[in-house]
């Protein structure tokens, strides 16, 4: 199996992207892991651009419809991830802050 | 000119979902976080609607608005359902990966522009998401009670379910050499599932915070494949963060819960000793509510300790008063978090940020623990294994190693449980039985509640 | 100016690996900052790997010339930076540890 | 079948770059970080001699020879002169950026392949590479006090230099559109000679180290340049590796400088304020070598303050026989590092680690100056900016919010220093008029030796 440059080259983004991944997860707070489980959650829902790619080419009954679901899906995970993560978050105070 | 916008608005989204991440790093920031997050993902998704090849939007019309029905209902979910919630999320991001690599698959094959490395790309992406797929649905089961929880096992049980991955990877290959065989494909598909299935079967409900963050890390990496399938360096690198993410996370935990890391990999865990608990019959003893009172009122550093229990009763509101209670009486009141308190990371904080409690009260263990002498009473409140000193001392205990908050050190300790029934681990807790504790038997919102009233009712008596 | 799908990639590759420099370097110790200075020069030496390029394909004499003082300095920088790093590391002491 | 051993060879050296400058996080690492990036620099060669287009390897073999006969005696020089060793190593380094840009460009201007993207970076590169030269001969220069180190300034200078910047910018411009205008190239590049030199031109000699950090930054992004001009990824990860190295290692000068950051870009800094010295004669306290060695056996906690005048005297031998005299005692002996003693950042750190000292006791100022009110004697050798209190409370100095070390908190301070003279700021220090300030004046070598005999001539008194 050999690979293009540009196969070479997504595998270089990988790489640097999952260094940035270690170095940022490793500086969010403790306080802020559970919102991190649902913002990630939320970001993982990028499959939607593949997802948009199928539906939207519309090449065969079968693949618009699994395109469609996939949309369905990662539009599920975009709003309910990002919405429940601001719902979280908000309930931090700052020090000193009361309703 | 199209191609310009999108590339553009893909290096955007990146910088964007790096800030995103990066801004959790404190409460003061994080919802600035979520902002950047929501714009990445609306870049992302515009530059991806510039694409020349997309025909018709008829059809994403109709997704888009479904997953907006179906996610805005599920966002409101209480906060003692997030983790089932997060489960059903990652199935349904599973889900979107198999998918996709399923209808690419079938699109090339027709079209005969398979090559090794695209079939390559798409068994990886297919198997990652498809059990990430059945894997995330039986973990919201188990969590949500719908499934029954206890771990389900059977001999060769890890040989049977590495049977199935070996197997689906071996399809794999053979695939990868021959692209045109497709009859393969479906069996990779359907083995994905079921392992996927299987793999979940064994582990215990109170274990499935860790199997979570794992199978996050596993739809980062499929939305990575996908990339790798799709040519799309967007999806490398949201996924790649994501992947991180989740693989930490899961660290974390087994750091905490004193677990090797091969341990989980292999979803080998979960299941509860029980029978380690001794039943030597040692002595409690219990306080009286008016007991506590005077002892708390007396004291000038007061450390509260909150775990599972004060989930499970919904004591934060209640807790909220009793800190107000102290505080009002000039009492200097701590929350002592400890990583793994609960079920989920970051659940304490979460919980008490609802009731309003400060983020700067709430300290961590590596914080407290040299504070702990200098404390006067320590309250402990629906937490077992996360104070249990054999962690510290009986080198037997399956927790031995584990940090621990150190709430025996204390002057004086209260619990509050509902019986003498252990916790997630299964193990007696020596702190029970020590001289200086005193148990105060109720369910923690009750038991915090009476509490309340005492300290209220004696204030308005003076 | 228009740019080529490859010219994106390269700006997205410069873009995450500035992220992981920033991060990694921000964790360097304090203590190793003068040895940073000279490991970093040394790494900035990589533009041997454009002077191999232009010296190797010895197109014209011109650029053969460029190529190979290019191919020098590079290689000056590489043989003496990654050499007095080492040498200044070399006199870190572990605690307790003298010679 | 090259192109896959160079690709791979690529990523496996990124990867080992980002590990080399990790590993540096530590004292117990920093070595291996060596290695990882030795082994990434020969993946990187290795991998690019398997390209195709590398016709003979005749001179790239007398560029290697001639590049390692030059290097081991560059890097052997004193540790005095490791200033000026990476200052004219980021000549060269903006020499073989400008050099391969120039080749570039005229080889495909012949080939008449000349696009707009590529003219666009190879003028960026040829820009940053060519000032990086003649900056870092000039910054070399005056730190090996060839150059006058004096600023040299006249009037409207900014201005000129800044104008030479912007017309080498407009000619680059106006290439990028019509890229076959090429008598525009060797204007571009004496204009970036030019403004390479008129850049340090007004700079003081002890400023360079800023300067270098910048010109370490300007090397890395020659490098991203020339990435994007031979289409090349590691040139681009390492290269911005190295950028994002100078940059913060020149906003760390500059925050403990308490200077701003945009007064660090536009190169305008460097003008000792030898004015701002008051004249006011006050009275310093001169102690004898008796005194100090008396009250130095007597105490139990002693910190020792190094600074530039260390490093020029080559003290710090003498230094840790002193610590080892005091240590023999039972005294207990830190070294208190200030983040910008010395002339580089570190710089007190490395002629400590030369002498031997062990590095766990070389505490930071963070670190230490909690503890100052419980020290018994700050010994302050060859410091005064960095000790300066004035930082703390004079608003009209122009160190003012500069963090210093705290020895005016401690019960009592000698300072050796050779005169009543300034140091870099060039503003008087208020430590010395103190009460419990007492000098030892004299040079720092031989004033630590006098030290030393004292203590070890009555160790065998006894
Ligand atoms: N946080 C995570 O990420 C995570 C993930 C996976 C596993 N875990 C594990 O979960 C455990 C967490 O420790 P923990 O100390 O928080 O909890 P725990 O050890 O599970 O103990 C919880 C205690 O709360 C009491 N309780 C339950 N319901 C209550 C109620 N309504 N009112 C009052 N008390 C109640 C229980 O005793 P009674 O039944 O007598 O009331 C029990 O002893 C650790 O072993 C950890 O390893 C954590
Ligand atoms: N470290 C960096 O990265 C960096 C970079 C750029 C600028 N700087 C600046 O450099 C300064 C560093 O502060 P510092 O306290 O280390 O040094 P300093 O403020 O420059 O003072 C050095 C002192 O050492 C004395 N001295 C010189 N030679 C001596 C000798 N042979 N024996 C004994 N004493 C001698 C001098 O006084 P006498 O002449 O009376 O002996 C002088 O007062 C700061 O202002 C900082 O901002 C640092």
């Amino acid at each position: 199996m050999e690979m293009g440059i540009e196969a070479w080259s997504l595998l270089l983004v990988f790489v640097l992207a999952t260094f940035i991944g270690f170095d940022v997860i490793r500086n969010v707070s403790r306080l802020l892991h559970t919102p991190l489980m649902s913002l990630t959650n939320a970001i993982s829902a990028i499959a939607i651009v593949g997802s948009l790619l199928i539906a939207g080419e519309q090449k065969t009954t079968f693949t618009t419809v699994l395109g469609t679901v996939a949309v369905a899906a990662s539009m599920t995970n975009i709003v309910s991830g990002f919405l429940i993560t601001d719902r979280m978050l908000k309930m931090f105070r700052k020090p000193g802050e009361r309703k | 000119m199209a191609e310009q916008l999108t590339q553009a608005s893909y290096v955007l989204a990146t910088i964007l979902f790096v800030f995103s991440l990066r801004w959790l790093n404190h409460p003061k920031t994080a919802r600035r976080g979520v902002g950047a997050g929501v714009l990445a993902m609306l870049l992302g998704v515009v530059g991806t609607l510039f694409d020349p090849h997309i025909v018709s939007f008829q059809w994403i019309a109709v997704g888009l608005v479904v997953g907006t029905l179906l996610g805005v209902p599920l966002s409101r979910v209480a906060l003692t359902a997030v983790p089932q919630r997060t489960a059903l999320s990652h199935a349904f991001g599973g889900l979107a990966a198999g998918l996709v690599g399923t209808a690419k698959y079938f699109l090339w094959l027709d079209e005969g522009v398979l090559t090794q490395f695209r079939v390559g790309a798409i068994v990886v992406e297919v198997i990652l998401g498809f059990l990430t797929f059945t894997g995330s649905l039986m973990a919201a089961g188990k969590l949500q009670e719908i499934i029954p929880t206890r771990p389900i096992t059977y001999r060769n049980q890890n040989l049977v379910n590495l049977s199935l991955l070996v197997l689906a990877a071996v399809c794999g290959v053979v695939l990868v050499a021959r692209p045109e065989l497709w009859p393969l494909y479906p069996v990779i598909v359907v083995l994905s599932l079921l392992f996927g299935v299987l793999l979940i079967v064994p582990i215990g409900g109170a274990d499935m915070p860790t199997v979570i963050a794992l199978l996050n890390a596993y739809a980062g990496l499929a939305a990575v494949a996908m990339g790798f399938v799709l040519d799309n360096k967007l999806l490398i690198t949201a996924g790649a963060l994501d992947g991180s993410s989740g693989f930490i996370l899961a660290v974390i935990m087994c750091r905490a819960m004193n677990r090797s890391f091969t341990n989980v990999l292999f979803g080998a865990f979960g299941q509860v000793q029980t029978s380690t608990a001794t039943t030597t019959q040692k002595a409690y003893k219990s306080a009286t509510l008016q007991d506590a009172v005077q002892v708390l009122e007396n004291a000038s550093l007061v450390v509260i300790v909150p775990g599972y229990g004060m989930a499970v009763a919904q004591a934060q509101h209640r807790l909220r008063e009793l800190y107000d209670q102290l505080t009002k009486r000039g009492i200097d009141v701590r929350f002592a978090i400890h990583p793994v308190a609960g079920r989920m990371p970051g659940h304490m904080n979460v919980l008490l940020a609802e009731a309003d409690i400060p983020y700067d009260h709430l300290v961590e263990m590596d914080d407290i623990n040299p504070e702990m002498p200098r404390v006067d009473v320590a309250l402990v409140i629906g937490a077992n294994d996360v104070v249990n000193p054999a962690a510290r001392t009986d080198r037997g205990s399956p927790i031995y190693g584990m940090p621990i908050i150190d709430a025996d050190k204390a002057k004086a300790v209260f619990a509050i449980k509902r019986s003498t029934n252990p916790g997630f681990a299964g193990i007696d807790n020596e702190l029970y039985f020590m001289d200086n504790t005193l148990m105060l038997f109720g369910d923690a919102k009750a038991v915090t509640g009476d509490l309340v009233r005492e300290l209220s009712g004696q204030a308005s008596h003076r």
